[in-house]
């Protein structure tokens, strides 16, 4: 079978020289942003080092289409849902979205956004599987994130965080699981416009 | 066909089994290979054990209960084989039996 | 010994033909109460019959340098062993065969299911799905032994490994009255083994489907069936070994085995679905720290109430 | 099951006998490690078929079972310790065929000239109509202290493996006074500790 390396060997956080992977998740994955690569080094299922970039974010639109905060958010909410594999809430999360989008029935959807961004915020099993994962210092961890978006999603204003950079969201997944680092990803707001416009001094 | 030449025919597998495991155990270089030919040698005794309890003994129950203690010595080699090549690989990042030779005294 | 086995009973080749078909109806009603409960309408039930069609006639994809011979044994292996393991579930009250180690039998196909995901996981020569198999692994690991116990409780209540008479010892009580935490593992259990619902992560969304993420056509239907089916098997077997199987007022004996195993399958789904999947090194801790001592601590209950002639 | 061997089950015992030796031999010959792993798995499955025609039931599903679980492992460390456990390019990994051939085949024909020169003695035929609760009755009774043996041995096997294995003692874990509330362990369980 030519063409296929072998792999070498790294330093391990068991302390096992292990071989490694070099695998790349992207372009296309289902709960993430259109474009973004994310370029790993796979140790088992543990990520050694990676490194973020988007494909051809000049070639997309600067803008995303107009859309109500709410919509935004629920969209985002269903996808991180997608992700996490529960697959009953993101079904509800979008059926909110798209009767706001139709704004004949805005009551129900808001109603029903409501509905489930409770059920998801208060479950006690997601802040059990997802809790503690991809913490950076103020912005909490995966579970605050999901949060936010949710109290986003019902109405309430929340405040803003400072967009991150693709630099800091490499160094959140170093040494995660590879599932981890999925949720991790997922739970960000990233765009291509976000990496392209932040300042140098939002880095985290 | 007798049962004696049926019980003869089962253990020359068994002894088959043995064979090959004896020439991989000695033969293979990788500890985790030095181990399955250790296992093909025990899966030779399963098949011995259970050919004499019902050809030879059925009425005892000792027959039985060996090939059960086999049962767990396989479990027990696997479990320490495992163990010492992890310590083993941790310490060099070698898997070779050849290579431990420093070991010695 | 006076019980038949269906075998017996109907000579090998009906029978074995009989058992199939229950597998396949099992496992049709699974999946069509599991795409029910997640898009949330009735008419989502015929969705499986219709998807199983066009996967039957799909051209395979392939990956590169695929190791094709385990790949294409690991994806027989799941229904057949889905199969193998209804051979000791009672239908009407009698089993393909019987053993005097049914138990220990349906917890071998399980074993062996390990070995054909792991396969399935292996095959392709790809990231995500090799992630999935050795996701298997470890959380096969650490819900064997729970099941295990969990088995070996209600065997140990009806002093028989044979699973009609386990069946027979239920008339006067159901064995969930006295061994809920067991009933609730074997459950649990069955759905990490079928890697489905909150157990799904070996094929996880998190890892682009895990195991059967490089899956197309026949190969990918014959996983997705084994797996339903393994589903139906496990709960018709949790209605045979904690539900007092078929015994119940009024209605024919099989029936009520029927409603029972309907029962499991409409709680296990509507319970299962109703949360994220769970990351398996949370859950995996859980299984070795908590679920362990609980059914051993299960079992000498239960082994103190034999002792009392509690079941006799 | 079968009260004395049929010619069918004759004929089943010997199949599965060749396969047992033949995914044995393949063991030594695949080049792939995963494929040298499932070889002998199928070598085990195809014994536990024989013990199966023997009437063993429980001994043969518990061959099964713990075989299968042990391979399955066995290929998690293959592929974490191998060079080349796909066998993308073929190697051999063996010193001293030669003697070690001839030690087997030795070992073979030594045991093959015993099983057909003895004169086994006939059975009577009394074989229990349960075989697993022979087994059971035995190790719960007459035959207790070989499973006392059995037991302390697989204790001692898990603390012995553990030791080993691992690198982080709890002075890692909990620091150098062991006063540290939660462990510090690179991931984190599922229990609040």
């Amino acid at each position: 079978m030519a063409g296929l390396a072998m792999a070498s060997t790294g330093p391990d956080r068991d302390g096992l020289e292990l071989d490694v992977l070099k695998v790349a998740l992207g372009p296309v994955l289902p709960g993430w942003p259109t474009g973004l690569v994310l370029r790993a080094d796979l140790q088992g299922d543990v990520l050694t080092s990676a490194e973020l970039a988007w494909l051809d974010a000049d070639a997309r639109p600067a803008v995303e289409p107009d859309r109500a905060h709410e919509e935004a958010a629920l969209d985002r909410l269903a996808r991180f849902l997608d992700v996490a594999g529960w697959p009953t809430a993101a079904r509800d999360a979008r059926r909110a979205r798209n009767g706001m989008a139709e704004r004949a029935n805005r009551d129900e959807a808001q109603r029903l956004a409501e509905a489930v961004t409770r059920r998801v915020s208060r479950s006690r099993t997601l802040a059990w599987t997802a809790g503690g994962i991809g913490r950076r210092g103020s912005g909490g961890d995966v579970l605050d994130r999901v949060r936010r978006w949710c109290d986003m999603a019902s109405g309430q204003s929340v405040e803003d965080v400072p967009a991150m950079s693709l630099d800091g969201v490499a160094a959140l997944v170093e040494g995660a699981e590879i599932g981890s680092a999925r949720l991790i990803v997922a739970s960000l707001d990233l765009s291509p416009v976000s990496a392209v416009s932040a300042p140098e001094h939002l880095h985290v | 066909m007798t049962a004696e030449l049926v019980l003869q025919i089962v253990l020359t597998v068994a002894a088959g089994l043995v064979g090959v495991g004896l020439f991989g155990a000695l033969s293979q270089q990788t500890i985790v290979m030095v181990m399955m030919g250790l296992e093909l040698v025990l899966n030779g005794v399963l098949l011995a054990g259970g050919a004499a309890w019902y050809f030879l003994a059925p009425e005892l129950p000792d027959t039985q209960v060996l090939v059960v203690v086999a049962l767990v010595v396989m479990a027990v080699e696997m479990a320490m084989g495992f163990a010492v090549t992890v310590a083993f690989y941790r310490a060099r990042q070698l898997d070779m039996i050849d290579m431990a030779s420093d070991l010695r005294g | 010994m006076s019980e038949q086995t269906l075998a017996e009973a109907w000579g090998l080749v009906p029978a074995v033909l009989g058992i199939v078909a229950v597998g396949l109806v099992l496992g049709l009603v699974v999946a069509a109460v599991d795409r029910v409960v997640v898009s949330g309408a009735p008419r989502a039930a015929v969705e499986p019959i219709r998807s199983s069609a066009r996967l039957l006639f799909e051209q395979r994809r392939t990956t590169l340098a695929p190791d094709r011979l385990l790949w294409r044994i690991g994806c027989v292996a799941v229904p057949t062993l889905a199969l193998l393991s209804l051979a000791v579930v009672p239908v009407g009250g009698r089993t393909l065969w019987s053993t005097s180690a049914d138990l220990v039998w349906f917890n071998a196909m399980e074993a062996l299911l390990w070995a054909a995901v792991w396969l399935v996981g292996w095959g392709p020569n790809a990231v995500h799905a090799l992630t999935g198999g050795y996701r298997f692994l470890a959380q096969g690991l650490a819900y064997e032994l729970p099941l295990m116990f969990a088995l070996i409780t209600a065997g140990l209540a009806a002093g028989s490994l044979r699973a009609t008479d386990i069946f027979a010892t239920q008339e006067n009580l159901w064995f969930v009255v006295t061994m809920p935490v067991a009933f609730v593992v074997f459950v649990a259990s069955a759905a990490a083994f079928a890697f489905w619902g909150p157990f799904a992560a070996p094929a996880g969304p998190d890892i682009a489907g895990g195991v059967a993420s490089e899956l197309s056509g026949v190969d990918r239907l014959l996983v997705e069936a084994g797996r339903v089916v393994f589903l139906g098997a496990s709960a018709a077997m949790a209605a045979a070994l904690f539900l007092g199987g078929d015994s119940g007022p009024w209605l024919p004996g099989p029936l009520w085995h029927l409603l029972k195993t309907l029962a499991v399958v409409a709680a296990l789904v509507w319970v299962g679905r109703r949360m994220p999947v769970l990351r398996p090194d949370r859950t995996v801790e859980v299984g070795w720290m908590v679920l362990v001592p609980l059914t051993l601590l299960q079992a000498l209950v239960v082994a103190v109430l034999v002792l009392n002639g509690f079941y006799a | 099951m079968l009260s004395d061997l049929s010619g069918w089950a004759i004929a089943a015992v010997a199949a599965l006998g060749v396969l047992s030796v033949a995914a044995g031999v393949a063991v030594f010959v695949v080049d792939s490690m995963a494929r040298a792993t499932f070889a002998l798995l199928a070598s085990f499955l195809a014994v536990a078929g024989i013990l199966l025609a023997l009437d063993l039931v429980y001994l043969a599903v518990v061959t099964a079972l713990m075989m299968t679980i042990e391979m399955a492992i066995m290929a998690v460390f293959m592929i974490m310790f191998m060079m080349n456990p796909a066998g993308l390019m073929p190697m051999t990994m063996v010193h001293n065929a030669k003697g070690s051939a001839v030690t087997g085949a030795g070992a073979f024909v030594v045991l093959v000239v015993g099983i057909w020169t003895i004169d086994w003695p006939t059975r009577d035929a009394s074989r229990p109509a349960d075989s697993t609760r022979q087994l059971g009755e035995a190790i719960m009774g007459s035959h207790m202290l070989v499973m006392l043996v059995i037991g302390i041995g697989l204790f001692t096997t898990i603390l012995a493996g553990t030791v080993l294995a691992t690198s982080r003692g709890r002075y890692d874990r909990f620091g150098a006074d062991l006063t540290a509330k939660r462990p510090d362990d690179p991931v984190p369980g599922g229990l609040p500790r």
